[in-house]
């Protein structure tokens, strides 16, 4: 049992720290950095700390009285992870800020808020009181706010800042929803007193399943799935490493989180299971067509973050708790480190554009390399840590039979494989392009980060072990295991087969195409597979195929979301002019309307009394 | 009868007030709704309100207006050039119609009688003894208008 | 012990009316001798002063044991304060002291500023004798007092159109509203034979039914106009915007409020045995309300406007707790509306305040001219955010809490209907995002030309009611309970007087 | 105090009168003629008071509330009437139809 008042520090330091950023930068700007990177590794040590004493959870209380009723953490294996990778990962994202933000205006603002964006985000997964985790939430969705439009002298970040705002905010009108009928038909907000009160039948079918849907639209507008996902592409204007804090580290990982987190509550509500997987599965799919179809290199690594957290989505829908929260934290490192080395690369090509990108690997080896093992772990290649959580993931689909969702999974896979590594192509192979000329080395600070990731991104499976264990004795999932028992069970599995296939599907693809799409001579491995097997002319079409897929899809999905959007927007200011029309500022007729509102009340008392 | 006969005249001037088209004798006719009213107040045995209303009704309020519209310059208004009044006439009537005849109807359904022994406290009594707050009120009623026409028509230069 | 009634009058109303009285001859002696802006500073230090002593005053409210006690005066009788009157003196008191203040500063320029004050202080007391009055006759007198001192107040810089319109506007309209609802009331008297609230409620069964309610509809679709519910609410956008931004704050934070307020005195104190019908007409005009507001209040192009339309949604929010609280016979509801009146009266304010500084600093209240000012008057903008993301119900700012309470409420009432009102509220908040969120995102946009405007900062004394505000949103937004106190006592009497 | 008085009728003539009075507000474009109909409005209440005083045999009460409404609706009016002289000092007119520019 961990002395509890270390949950309470951990969500206490950032946000101290934020408020403290303040006075730092009004006294003494130049250790701004320095000491927004000191609170944020404390906090990593915290959370790091906390994580030994997962397993058996704690609950620290403060009274809170009233409203809130309680500030309550409590948290057990399923949290204390994500509040980890927040740390962790936030703590390295400052280091690398410190040079990658140096030119940049506004700084103070900048450490606060991504300090406190941490801080929320862990607030937002230790606690136990929904309601104070709405207040998480929206705090969450506030930083975000303000971060994604951190360069509001550039419109377009300043409106994506906006979208992301009003869209998630959509989404939270189902959570608020699901939250007070919770509220209502138990009288708590402890989400633990809520299941157990579900599980003795205490809240009606009608309210279960109204919460239950309210928290899946809720998720659906964080965690960016289809059809509230719009906001997340558009969120690239944001600067690289708050790209990499809301993609990897806080943000999107909520709606996962509150889905996870309540699947015991909703899963026996009629649909919801199916809802869940379908939602995850459709928008994984989508995303990654989405993905293949992006020529900047950030707009792709965000729609790759949409398509796996719908992964991640699909995994909870179809039973595999232990798979889906295991790919939340690998996909958490490797996208964190995809989205710094990314960050490193524009900010010295100061393009994102990846056509106008190339050859960069001779410039930046370690950078390439580090690219590499993200690229790999994304697109499954095993040993690195996204292969064994998406075939954890495969598995748990065979094993609950949802074949139809499974197939657009493994598509997604074979996406998923082409469009990462032609990235890493595009970028790091082949002639170097006029924007990589000046290219240099990063300097070590923003290294260190991307080495430390890369590291994570091949090892972080190992702890596959602990983290079962330790679901497993908070009680999420039914029984723990081991490394070994992961790699005997991975082997063996038909779900290998799948993720094999994809692999070797994709990977065909993308080395057939490499000679006709870059000019350069062949590498090895390409020639062979063109000139060896003859599929060159296949899998062109192939390609082909999908580009044009990919481009009706999005372009489809592009006018339809444009439509309802600009539907919604016509609509609503359309009708408030309307009614702004109506008022011609006539003394007169606004009296006229006086008096029947008077005649409109009798009337109701008439219409009432008979 | 000479009850039904003043309720007639009122109703009588009130449409005056209405429909003349000189707005001067439309405050004539305000003020003799003012006396009609207050003749009324004298035969129903109120014969202090009676003189308020006579006093200020007929008196201060009509000078009041005569002042103005003299101030204003355009006595001759009239509304010669309204226009739109056809459509918001109509409907305006036609509720001030529904809703009369509604409640006319409705409150015949229970009007007390008459009371027989209630406690008739004199005017003084009840002016300056129980309603002594709501006549402090009015003094405060006339100070604040006095204070807002001063604001009102304040010559200093302003901002 | 004294009696509430005694409290009232002597600790209450006296030190404001005879403190307006006082301002107005001292500010006059003063600004003839000194000139304008001496005498305008201090009528402003003498109403600060006397609003200071009155607030310092109503915290010495004996409470539940004097509540028995008689003064033996015949005259207070028309006086019969609770705890809901205390709790609309502690939201009101505040205020008031912080719009003195920040007049201070805002007003610095304008002539005539001893009648300002003196008429600022009138309309306390008149709020003041609304929420206390314990007759039809002194609520009405109080009532017209209060519409009186604002009409004036609207109208104080008479120097351009838009206060004379808007005010000329305000007075026929309120007239109508006032002599509607005081129409009712006399209904009321030709059928009970008495004005004390009290005797009218233990004749009112007795009573033929129709009068009653006739008189119902009248008292609230007069007093209704006051309260700017929809469809009785044209006066309000103009009124509230063409103010002084000081009036404005005050006007919406709490002017509106104490309208309704006629209101809920004269529901509970004479028609307890109405509730359902009550019930029934305030959520109907409640969901148009805020649904009105919100929609028009989205193509404003002019801030304070926008601000004045943002009032009438929130007062639908207000009204709907209480609706939903008569309707159900929920504490919850009363908890929600009186908390909402206490939350939105510091941030609408606040709003208020901080838009009057940028406006007077920009020389323009359209919206899409205010790009950039952001940057060059951060705190005020900051401010401006705050208030409105509290106004847009996002938590950590007070207006989440009370409005949560609100949305509570409907889900509680387990009706269907409950939860459709519960969703309307929902999502009207999304709706309200619509144009709080383009504001904000304007003022923090690339600098136009009215920021290059901005020039020397803003005065101490207009920063300090803004701080003070910002930190009561924030406060109650995460610490809610420090505000309930006497919200939770002012719902005790209700559901004392509902039997609930 | 027994009149025979018809109280329907007297109930009746009130309800004429306010709502003539309304009426008056309502169409009249001319703000003179605006404000004449709240006069007319009031005038009605203080009619309602008095009879109502006098059915109760409370002549005292009756005549207080009449004469508190009196006064009051002299204030209004008033301020009314100095509200409508600024407005001719800025637009010229005394006709809504040209009082316009707040709207929306």
């Amino acid at each position: 049992m961990m002395n509890s008042s270390i949950y309470m520090a951990q969500i206490a330091v950032p946000i101290g720290g934020a408020a403290l950023t303040l006075l730092v930068g009004a006294i003494k700007p130049r250790l701004r950095p320095a000491f927004a990177f000191l609170v944020g590794a404390a906090t990593a040590c915290l959370t790091i700390i906390t994580l030994a004493g997962a397993g058996s959870p704690g609950r620290f209380v403060i009274p809170w009285q009233g409203v809130l009723n309680e500030f309550s953490l409590s948290p057990d294996g399923l949290s204390a992870y994500i509040a980890a990778a927040a740390g962790v990962l936030g703590c390295l994202i400052l280091l690398y800020s410190a040079r990658y933000m140096e030119h940049e205006e506004g700084l103070t603002r900048y450490y606060a808020l991504v300090l406190l964006f941490i801080g929320a985000m862990i607030g937002l997964v230790t606690t136990d009181n929904l309601l104070v985790m709405y207040f998480f939430w929206e705090t969450v969705g506030l930083c975000s706010y303000s971060l994604i439009g951190f360069n509001y002298d550039n419109p377009d970040a300043a409106k994506a800042g906006l979208k992301a705002f009003i869209t998630t905010k959509i989404g939270d009108v189902g959570l608020l929803t699901g939250i007070m009928t919770l509220y209502v038909s138990t009288g708590t907000f402890n989400i633990f007193e809520i299941i157990d009160a579900a599980a003795g039948g205490a809240i009606p079918a009608p309210a279960l399943s109204l919460a239950g849907f309210g928290f899946l639209m809720g998720a659906a507008g964080k965690s960016a799935q289809v059809p509230l996902h719009v906001w997340l592409p558009d969120a690239m204007e944001a600067p690289t490493s708050v790209s990499a804090l809301i993609h990897a580290a806080t943000m999107v990982n909520a709606g996962v989180y509150a889905i996870a987190r309540t699947y015991p509550l909703f899963s026996e509500v009629a649909g919801w299971t199916t809802a869940v997987t379908w939602v995850g599965a459709i928008t994984a799919l989508l995303a990654a067509c989405m993905a293949l179809y992006a020529r900047d290199l950030k707009r792709m690594l965000a729609y790759s973050t949409v398509s796996q957290l719908g992964y991640m989505m699909f995994g909870i829908g179809v039973g595999g708790l232990l798979a889906s929260q295991f790919h939340l934290l690998s996909h958490a490192i490797f996208k964190a480190l995809l989205f710094l080395c990314a960050g490193a690369v524009i900010h010295e090509v100061h393009t994102r554009n990846m056509d106008e990108m190339g050859g960069l690997g001779r410039k930046m080896p370690v950078i390439r390399t580090c690219y590499l093992i993200g690229v790999l772990a994304l697109a499954g290649v095993p040993i690195f840590n996204g292969f064994w959580s998406k075939d954890m993931l495969f598995a748990s689909a065979l094993h609950s039979g949802n074949i139809v969702p499974l197939v657009f999974a493994v598509a997604t896979a074979v996406l998923t494989v082409i469009y990462s590594l032609r990235s890493y192509f595009r970028v790091f192979t082949g002639e170097l392009s006029a924007a990589g000329e000046k290219a240099h080395q990063s300097p070590p600070s923003m290294l260190l980060p991307l080495v430390l990731l890369a590291v994570g991104a091949v090892t972080s499976w190992l702890i596959i072990g602990i983290y079962s264990a330790t679901l497993h004795q908070t009680g999420l999932i039914g029984e723990a295991i081991s490394v070994g028992h992961l790699i005997h069970e991975t082997v063996q599995s038909t779900a290998l087969l799948l993720s094999l296939l994809a692999l070797f599907l994709g990977g065909a693809v993308v080395f057939s195409t490499r000679k006709a799409k870059t000019a350069a001579a062949p590498s090895g491995l390409a020639l062979w597979a063109g000139k060896g097997f003859g599929f060159d002319q296949f899998y062109l079409a192939l390609l082909n195929g999908a580009y044009q897929v990919a481009g009706a899809v999005i372009s489809t999905y592009d006018s339809i979301s444009n439509w309802v959007g600009k539907a919604a927007i016509f609509l609503t200011v359309g009708f408030g002019k309307t009614l702004r029309n109506q008022n011609i500022g006539d003394l007169n007729k606004n009296l006229l309307w006086l008096v029947s509102g008077i005649v409109i009340i009798i009337a109701i008392v008439c219409v009432k009394r008979g | 009868m000479l009850i039904y006969v003043l309720l007639a005249l009122m109703a009588l001037s009130a449409i005056l007030v209405i429909f003349c088209r000189d707005l001067l004798y439309a405050v004539i006719s305000l003020g003799t709704l003012s006396v009609f009213t207050s003749i009324l107040f004298y035969i129903l045995g109120s014969p202090f309100a009676s003189i308020m209303e006579l006093s200020i009704g007929a008196g201060l309020i009509t000078i009041l207006f005569m002042a103005t519209i003299s101030l204003v310059e355009q006595p001759r208004v009239g509304h010669a050039k309204y226009s739109g009044r056809s459509s918001i006439s109509f409907f305006a009537l036609a509720a001030v119609v529904a809703t009369t005849i509604w409640v006319a109807l409705s409150l015949a359904e229970g009007v007390p009688g008459p009371a027989a022994a209630a406690s008739a406290a004199a005017l003084p009594e009840v002016l300056w003894g129980i309603r002594l707050l709501d006549v402090m009120g009015l003094s405060v009623v006339i100070f604040t208008a006095s204070i807002g026409i001063g604001v009102l028509f304040r010559t200093e230069g302003g901002k | 012990m004294q009696s509430p009634e005694l409290f009232w009058a002597m600790r209450i109303l006296l030190p404001l009316f005879l403190g307006a009285v006082v301002t107005y001859v001292i500010g006059k002696i003063i600004s003839r001798i000194k000139g304008d802006r001496a005498g305008g500073v201090v009528a402003a230090v003498i109403a600060l002063v006397v609003t200071v002593a009155a607030y310092i005053l109503c915290f010495t409210y004996p409470g539940a044991a004097s509540a028995g006690a008689e003064s033996g005066i015949a005259w207070l009788g028309s006086l019969k304060p609770d705890a809901l009157s205390l709790l609309m003196a502690k939201i009101m008191f505040p205020l008031v002291i912080l719009v003195a203040i920040y007049s201070l500063g805002y007003m610095k320029d304008d002539s005539g500023t001893d009648k300002y004050y003196a008429l600022m202080l009138i309309m306390a007391g008149g709020m003041m004798g609304v929420v206390g009055a314990g007759d039809i006759i002194s609520l009405y007198v109080f009532f017209e007092i209060l519409s009186i001192s604002s009409y004036c107040l609207v109208s104080f810089r008479k120097e351009s159109w838009e206060p004379i319109e808007a005010g000329f506007k305000y007075v026929i309209i309120n007239a109508l509203g006032s002599t509607v609802a005081i129409f009712g009331l006399s209904l009321l008297y030709i059928y009970s034979g008495s004005v004390s609230m009290a005797e009218i409620a233990a004749h009112i069964s007795g009573l033929p039914d129709l009068p009653v309610l006739a008189a119902l509809a009248l008292i609230t679709g007069g007093f209704g106009v006051k309260a700017a519910m929809v469809p009785l609410h044209s006066w309000l956008p103009d009124a509230h915007s063409a103010a002084p931004s000081g009036i404005s704050a005050l006007l919406s934070g709490i002017v509106i409020q104490v309208g309704f307020f006629a209101l809920l005195r004269l529901i509970l104190g004479v028609f307890p045995l109405q509730m359902q019908m009550v019930g029934t007409i305030l959520i109907i005009l409640a969901a148009v309300t805020t649904t009105y507001g919100n929609f028009i209040a989205i193509a404003q192009k002019d801030i304070k406007r926008m601000l004045a339309y943002s009032s009438v949604a929130q007062m639908g929010y207000i009204i709907l707790g209480f609706g939903v609280g008569f309707y159900f016979h929920s504490a919850d509801g009363f908890t929600g509306g009186l908390f909402h009146i206490e939350t939105h009266a510091f941030m609408k304010a606040l709003a208020f305040l901080s838009v009057g500084c940028i406006i007077e600093k920009t020389g323009t209240r359209r919206i899409a001219d205010l790009k950039g000012v952001g940057r060059v008057m951060p705190a005020t903008a900051v401010a401006f955010t705050i208030a409105a993301l509290g106004l847009a119900g996002i938590p950590a700012f007070s207006g989440f809490m009370s409005k949560l309470m609100i949305y509570k409420c409907g889900f509680q009432a387990g009706t269907a209907l409950g939860v459709v009102l519960s969703s309307i509220a929902i999502l009207n908040s999304i709706i309200s995002l619509g144009y709080y969120m383009p504001a904000i995102h304007t003022l923090f946009s690339p600098a136009g030309e009215a920021a290059a405007k901005v020039k020397g900062t803003v005065s101490p004394a207009i920063l300090l009611p803004i701080v003070i505000m910002v930190l009561i949103t924030l406060v109650l937004g995460w610490h809610p309970d420090l505000g309930l106190g006497p919200v939770n006592a002012a719902v005790l009497e209700i559901l004392n007087i509902i039997g609930g | 105090m027994n009149l025979a008085v018809n109280w329907v009728w007297m109930l009746t003539a009130i309800v004429v009168i306010a709502g003539l009075g309304i009426f008056c507000i309502v169409t009249r474009r001319n703000m003179f003629r605006m404000l004449m109909g709240f006069t007319m409005l009031t005038k009605a209440v203080t009619l309602a008071f008095v009879t109502g005083g006098t059915l109760w045999g409370q002549p005292g009460l009756g005549q207080t509330l009449a004469i508190i409404v009196i006064v009051i609706e002299a204030a209004v009016t008033a301020v009314g009437l100095s509200m409508i002289v600024n407005i001719y000092r800025h637009y010229g007119a005394v006709n809504t139809n040209q009082i316009k520019r707040l709207r929306g």
